[in-house]
């Protein structure tokens, strides 16, 4: 059956897992999340001496159903937590954070009773970015590993493991 | 080859051709809006960035499509779907191209040329509200339906000046059939001007233009999907491939549009003071026409993306006051003056 | 031809049905979308292109618009529309009228018809340019009267939906 | 478009069912949206009895006739939704058993 | 100087003190005569635009001037029998209030002090309205009620934190307050 | 074979090719819906009330605006078609067009003086 | 709910949340729009998703600590915050700063304004719809990014100087940045404003919409270009002129009706009365001798005595003011910071009242509302 080509490590499967991985990383749309400082330097990055639209991160879209990747820039606060983190659920797979500063990464100079160390306490960080803020170099650099973690990604592999487990538990009933 | 058989290798051709357009303009808006900004623009997919569309494509194709809770299941899919099929289908009546003989069997280029013409086009072009309204309403989201709501009303408001501009040019040619339309553009007006529509109805130009930028959604006119005020619109709940039909669906009407233009305006596959055919080949002569043709809507297409990078956009109660105060007056002043002048003509 | 004829006569009844007896009202408004894309190709096949293309324009660019921008003012899409209130017995009734209807109705254009008797169709029958020259010739003072009317509709309607009441 | 075996009587047919139709939509919904469209569609069906009429029949005022009834159908809609939207800011409902104030 | 003359002479008996520190004037009147004065001060001198409101919490200045005078007395205590009569002790809070003349360029800064146990001040949202939300935020961080505001919230703290602040018994980090982390509860606007 | 077969072939064809791109993404592409994933977005917040309140009645307005002239344009166009025609026997349809477009200006007239197409 | 829902009588409204994750709020602000159709009849105001325990983390550290804190409140003009606080301590310890520190100081606030005004007009023409612009003005900032950047290694948060003067001369080829940078920079606000300004739709979407009187604008302690707007002038460069500002000749533009475009204009020509005060500025440092003092003397645990202080400076934004408190020990006992936009965006609501969905996005960014030190 076709199915079987797609379970293990048949070449149509990593043909088209690369395909689709090509994809991915060559459209990483943003949801700009830039609360604070480093929100500026994400301005800068996407504005023309940076210019993150080369790595086809353009059209920042502030609706989570059509970005992949949520940069969270700047300062999250407590009263911030359940927005960012329903906004993160928001968003459609697959899915990707990048944490920008010191602030996102481990709530950088402010540890005070109001702000959240570290936005990973909350949701899960694919890139950290260090510095107060991160030049944005620093971001581009941030999409450059994120763009080596989407290659070792397997899309198809968890589906086609599950529609074969599907048809086999369908046949044992 | 029978007629079956042209028929449908014209259909794909033109619809696998306007995919092609609408593919290749995300590229163009993305370069050419880095180009009118001091920037580079996706460069790293492919050669020049070319393949961006294709990765964009991609990702959509493989993004997770859901519906959210509220929203209504059946609309919520059927709104994108609605909204791509009448994008696809208003080019139906439009020529690419004058005509190409192969094997001594002549064939228009043009999927069906209909006596009603640009009436279809008129008319196809009225549903795309349905793309707007069942997305919005099916989406259950406030953004969306006042995207939706916005988005009907501004197409509402501007069909208006759009079939008083095609009225005028209705009593100009005496036909609705557009490849008659094209043809009649052949030749000289007034001795010394090219034959084209554009010179009979300047005014009607003017409508038409401003009321195609409001048809397609275009700034200054993209109040519907105003990204500052209402995130995205009427397809701020869409991700996935059912938003990758709502922005193809644009670029197509973007290229409907600009053919429409084309046609009817700039003498369609006519170049000024040269008359092709008696140069050319009959195969040769329907290819340089179809290059022709598809070169003139390049500009337009063009000149969509620069006005988009260049000015800002209008407020909801400015674009309805400009449709109903400005080019409805002006539209029908354009028909009377039309009316005037063949009646003093004739 | 006739496939043309059946599938969209079939599109139109099924289309109708739908709008009838769905419980949700925009996908009812839908099926009506149906029917009067089907009607439109009815008409292509009837020799009337431009009343097709006519329909298309109002009945589904327009009224069909108006009917839904009215729905979005009124009802929410979570809000079911009630089940017919009226009990068995009037639906029986209605159903028995309706088709008594539509026999005494069927059977009267029947007889129209034969009366009139079946006629060649000229060269060209049905161009819009032939319907023009009928329009002004024998229907000028109608197309008059019909601007009275949409001036009439428009003041009523602005002035009804502006007022409370 | 060359004649084939469907003939006037089809069209008859089909539009007396559809006309059916509508009546029934009329009879039985209570949304008075829906009676809106149960209308329409009886419209229409007159709509294509006046066309087959014009076609088999050879005679173009059919046609104009059509013109003139979407004409009448606009104006019914625009009036009678207004009239609509005004009963509802007043009974904030949309069932046409609600709509029995003239009654007193 | 001219303004510290023209204010003793306006409030004359409300005057509590009047002081100048690092070239800054700082009144101090009564807490329930805040209105008044203030509003005497704008319509009669001309300090008709408010800068700020700001509320401190000196409670810790107080514990360490106390700790050193114990030190102080401690240590001269043996030699000093005669004690020095207590000073009645100062409220916790003081509420700052910071004005301009915009047309002399002139600042006067009026000083309320509020005690722990009554802490309830009359607003001044209907002399300037944008005293709106520095007074929001004072009750905020200090506690401070303002009677007769608007809309007297938290502004920003989210509604259920406990604690406030800006108070000198209150940690820098926090005593572990955490916003519910998963998700707002589904109060009363949420509709299904 | 008449034009407008092939224009349903063509539509047809669209709605064929665009249900297959739908079903394949559908295939391909994760689904992992989770009840937080599915809930309505609103800028991150819950929702405060639903979405569907009134809405303003000058869409319904507008909408009846365009009916209206849509129907002025759609019975204008058989005789714009043969217009010349018309022409040539005098000036007497150029009249009658006129006052045609003229009676519904005036309704366009009433509509602008009652604000009806702006703000509310 | 707020007033706001008391206030509006009628049952016809919708509510529409905008923020904080909405494009045109900054990240973190949130206004509830009640809108009935498209018209505002009022705005609730959520603020705080950037308090982030400023002026508490103040007290905790000490004088030279706190600098780079401040650094984080207007992090569009980190410079002009600097300087306020570093003044404000100053003027508590009773230091008189070296003029060359002054003039460096002086130059560099006013690079910090044009850099302010530029995210103002680059973001007020993104919400507009009008996105180039935005991209020509930022190329420009970058220039003066690096010029920061070459001063003292930081892009944004720059946190310059100390207290009692500031740690480094200008480098030596100043002079050629600055001329390069000021072409640029003509040339840019040129194009921007042959874009923007007698841009026909530009007019109709901001001239007249949310405007404010004078009166109201000063009850609401409105400050900086958004209360020039309305015709009163007030700058405290003029007013109360701190620093070296009552040598330098330059203009303080006013509007007339304090709406969009008056604040848009305001800012556009403070960027070059900016420009002018740096030509003096620059022109008055190169008489001075290389070797004058850059830091008055002060000690290096800085202790003021005890006392409290109140100082304001004219920021990009306004009167932006730091009450500091001082017990005599290292650290500050209390620090309050008056942000500028603080009591701009009070009186967003009485506004925004009555103008369209569209509107409301076009006064908020024109008020220039920086969540960071709105929040603190």
């Amino acid at each position: 059956m076709a199915i079987e080509a797609y379970s293990g490590d048949g070449w149509l499967l990593t043909k088209l897992e690369q395909l689709i991985n090509w994809g991915r990383k060559r459209s990483p749309w943003p949801l700009p999340y830039g609360t604070a400082c480093c929100g500026i330097e994400m301005m800068a990055a996407l504005a023309s001496g940076y210019d993150m639209a080369r790595f086809g991160a353009e059209r920042p879209s502030f609706s989570p159903r059509q970005a992949d990747v949520l940069i969270e820039a700047g300062t999250i606060t407590k009263k911030m937590v359940p927005i960012l983190k329903r906004i993160y659920d928001q968003m459609a797979e697959p899915k990707w954070v990048i944490a920008m500063g010191a602030c996102a990464c481990s709530g950088g100079v402010f540890r005070t009773y109001s702000t959240l160390q570290g936005i990973d306490k909350v949701i899960p960080v694919d890139v950290y970015v260090p510095g107060c803020p991160p030049r944005p170099e620093g971001l581009l650099y941030a999409l450059l590993k994120l763009i080596e973690k989407i290659e070792k990604d397997h899309p198809l592999h968890k589906k086609a493991v599950l529609l074969k487990g599907e048809l086999q538990h369908g046949t044992q009933r | 080859m029978n007629e079956w058989t042209i028929a449908i290798i014209k259909v794909v051709f033109i619809w696998s051709w306007t995919l092609l357009i609408a593919t290749i303009m995300t590229w163009v808006e993305r370069r050419g809006s880095a180009l009118i900004q001091d920037r580079l623009g996706p460069n790293i997919a492919g050669p020049f960035g070319l393949f961006q569309p294709l990765a964009d494509g991609i990702k959509l194709f493989t993004k997770e499509e859901f519906a959210p809770k509220h929203a209504h299941k059946i609309l919520f899919t059927l709104g994108p779907v609605l909204f791509a099929i009448q994008a696809f289908s208003a080019y139906a009546v439009i020529p690419f191209g004058d005509k190409i003989v192969i094997n001594a069997k002549e064939i228009v280029l043009q999927v069906a040329d209909v006596n009603i013409g640009f009436l279809f086009v008129l008319a196809v072009g009225s549903l795309a509200v349905y793309g707007f309204v069942v997305g919005g309403w099916g989406s259950n989201n406030k953004y969306s339906l006042l995207g939706g709501l916005r988005a009907t009303a501004q197409l509402l408001s501007y069909e208006v000046p759009l079939g008083l501009a095609m009225l005028a040019v209705c009593m100009t040619y005496g036909s609705f059939s557009l490849r008659e339309i094209s043809l009649d553009q052949a030749g000289t007006f007034l001795g010394f001007l090219p034959n084209w529509g554009i010179f009979k109805q300047p005014l009607g130009f003017l409508v038409f233009i401003v009321a195609a930028y409001a048809e397609a959604n275009r700034v200054p006119f993209d109040l519907p999907e105003a990204e500052s005020e209402l995130v995205a619109g009427y397809h701020t709940e869409y991700g996935g491939m059912r938003l990758g039909l709502y922005l193809f669906g644009e670029y197509v009407n973007l290229y409907t549009l600009s053919a429409l233009m084309v046609t009817i305006y700039f003498g369609a596959w006519h170049i000024p003071y040269v008359d092709m055919s008696s140069y050319l080949g009959p195969l040769a002569y329907g290819i340089v026409s179809f290059l022709v043709f598809f070169l003139k809507c390049a500009f337009f297409l063009w000149l969509f993306v620069w006005v988009r990078w260049t000015i800002p956009r209008f407020r909801f109660d400015q674009l309805m006051g400009l449709g109903w105060k400005s080019l409805i007056p002006l539209g029908l002043l354009n028909l009377f003056v039309t009316a005037f002048l063949i009646q003093i003509t004739v | 031809m006739d496939w043309y004829f059946w599938i969209f006569a079939v599109m139109a009844l099924g289309g109708g049905l739908f709008t009838i007896t769905y419980k949700d009202i925009l996908p009812c408004a839908m099926g009506l979308l149906t029917v009067f894309i089907a009607m439109a190709a009815l008409y292509l096949h009837l020799n009337a292109p431009l009343v097709a293309v006519f329909q298309v324009t109002i009945y589904a660019g327009a009224i069909l618009v108006l009917v839904l921008f009215v729905v979005m003012l009124l009802m929410s899409p979570g809000e079911k529309i009630k089940k017919s209130q009226v009990n068995c017995s009037n639906r029986f009734m209605g159903a028995v009228l309706t088709v008594g209807l539509m026999i005494f109705l069927g059977i009267g254009t029947k007889g129209l018809s034969d009366m009139i008797g079946a006629k060649e169709l000229p060269e060209k029958f049905g161009n819009p340019g032939q319907l023009g020259i009928v329009l002004v010739q024998k229907f000028i003072l109608h197309f008059e009267v019909v601007s009275v009317l949409l001036l009439a509709a428009l003041v009523g309607a602005i002035y009804l939906a502006k007022k409370r009441i | 478009m060359d004649i084939t075996t469907v003939t006037l009587n089809h069209y008859i047919a089909l539009s007396v069912l559809l006309f059916g139709l509508g009546t029934l939509g009329v009879l039985v919904r209570r949304n008075t949206l829906l009676i809106f469209m149960s209308i329409e569609l009886m419209m229409n069906a007159v709509n294509l009895m006046l066309v087959a009429f014009s076609h088999y029949k050879a005679d173009l005022s059919g046609q104009v006739m059509v013109l003139f009834i979407y004409a009448v159908a606009a104006g019914e809609v625009a009036v009678g939704l207004a009239i609509l939207i005004a009963l509802f800011r007043h009974l904030k409902n949309v069932d046409i058993n609600n709509f029995n104030i003239m009654k007193g | 100087m001219a303004l510290k003359d023209s204010v003793s002479r306006l409030l004359q008996n409300d005057l509590i003190a009047l002081e100048e520190s690092a070239g800054c004037i700082f009144a101090e009147v009564p807490k329930d005569k805040i209105v008044s004065c203030l509003s005497s001060l704008r319509d009669e001198l001309g300090f008709n635009f408010l800068s700020d409101i700001v509320g401190v919490d000196n409670s810790a200045l107080y514990e360490a001037k106390a700790k050193k005078a114990k030190k102080k007395k401690d240590k001269e205590g043996e030699e000093n029998e005669t004690p020095e009569p207590e000073r009645p002790a100062l409220p916790r809070f003081e509420v700052i209030y910071l004005l301009l003349n915009p047309d002399t360029n002139e600042r006067l800064q009026v000083r309320i002090r509020v005690p722990e146990d009554d802490l309830k001040v009359q607003s001044i949202t209907s002399l300037w309205k944008g005293a709106n939300w520095p007074e929001r935020e004072c009750f905020d961080m200090f506690g401070i009620r303002f009677e007769g505001h608007p809309y007297l919230r938290r502004l920003l703290m989210w509604d259920e934190f406990p604690a406030h602040p800006l108070r000198k018994d209150y940690p820098l980090e926090g005593m572990g307050e955490e916003r519910h982390l998963i998700y707002e509860p589904e109060g009363e606007g949420h509709w299904t | 074979m008449n034009g407008f077969e092939t224009i349903f072939l063509y539509v047809g064809m669209s709605f064929l090719a665009i249900s297959a791109m739908l079903i394949i993404s559908a295939l391909l592409g994760p689904l992992r819906p989770e009840p937080k994933k599915l809930e309505t977005y609103e800028c991150g917040v819950p929702l405060l009330d639903p979405a569907h309140k009134r809405f303003s009645l000058r869409y319904y307005v507008v909408a009846v605006l365009f009916l209206i002239f849509d129907i002025e344009t759609i019975l204008l166009y058989p005789v714009a078609i043969r217009y010349q025609v018309f022409a040539r026997q005098g000036w007497a349809i150029f009249f009658e067009v006129f006052i045609f477009v003229a009676i519904l200006l005036v309704g366009l007239f009433y509509a602008i003086i009652k604000r009806g197409i702006e703000r509310e | 709910m707020g007033p706001v829902k008391q206030r509006i009588a009628s049952e016809d409204y919708v509510t529409i949340n905008v923020g904080p994750s909405h494009p045109a709020m900054h990240g973190t602000l949130r206004a509830i729009a009640y809108v009935s159709g498209e018209t505002v009849l009022g705005t609730d105001l959520e603020i705080g998703y950037l308090h982030r325990g400023v002026e508490k983390l103040g007290e905790n550290l000490t004088y030279h600590q706190f600098i780079p804190i401040t650094d984080r409140l207007n992090y569009c003009s980190a410079i002009a915050n600097n300087v306020a606080y570093e003044m404000a301590v100053e003027k508590l310890m009773g230091v008189e700063v070296p003029v060359k520190a002054q003039l460096i100081r002086i130059i560099m606030t006013e690079l910090s304004r044009i850099a302010d005004h530029i995210v103002l007009v680059g973001i007020l023409g993104v919400d507009l719809g009008a996105f180039t612009p935005f991209f020509y003005l930022f190329i420009q900032r970058e220039e003066i990014y690096e010029i920061f950047e070459w001063y003292n290694g930081a892009r944004l948060t720059n946190t310059f100087g100390r207290i009692g003067g500031v740690e480094s001369d200008l480098p030596e080829d100043f002079e050629t940045r600055w001329h390069e940078l000021k072409k640029g920079l003509e040339k840019a606000i040129d194009e921007t404003d042959k874009l923007l300004t007698h841009n026909r739709i530009w007019m109709d979407r901001t001239i007249g919409v949310t405007p404010i009187s004078a009166e109201d604008a000063l009850s609401w302690g409105f400050t900086g270009p958004c209360l020039r707007a309305c015709g009163v002038k007030r700058d405290l460069r003029k007013d109360e002129p701190y620093s070296l500002y009552s040598q330098f000749d330059f203009d303080v533009p006013t509007g007339k009706h304090g709406d969009v475009f008056d604040r848009y204009m305001i800012r556009m020509i403070e960027m070059q009365e900016s420009m002018k005060i740096i030509d003096q500025a620059f022109d008055l440092y190169k008489q001075l001798g290389p070797n004058e003092p850059l830091m008055a003397k002060v000690p290096k645990i800085i202790k003021p005595p005890e006392g409290e202080v109140y100082h304001a400076i004219e920021s990009p934004n306004g009167e932006l003011g730091f009450y500091i408190k001082s017990d005599g020990t290292d650290k500050p006992y209390r620090i309050k910071i008056r942000p500028p936009c603080y009591m701009i965006f009070q009186a967003f609501d009485e506004l925004i009242q009555g103008e369209m969905i569209s509107d409301l996005i076009a006064c908020l960014s024109s008020l220039n509302i920086i969540a960071g030190e709105l929040d603190r």
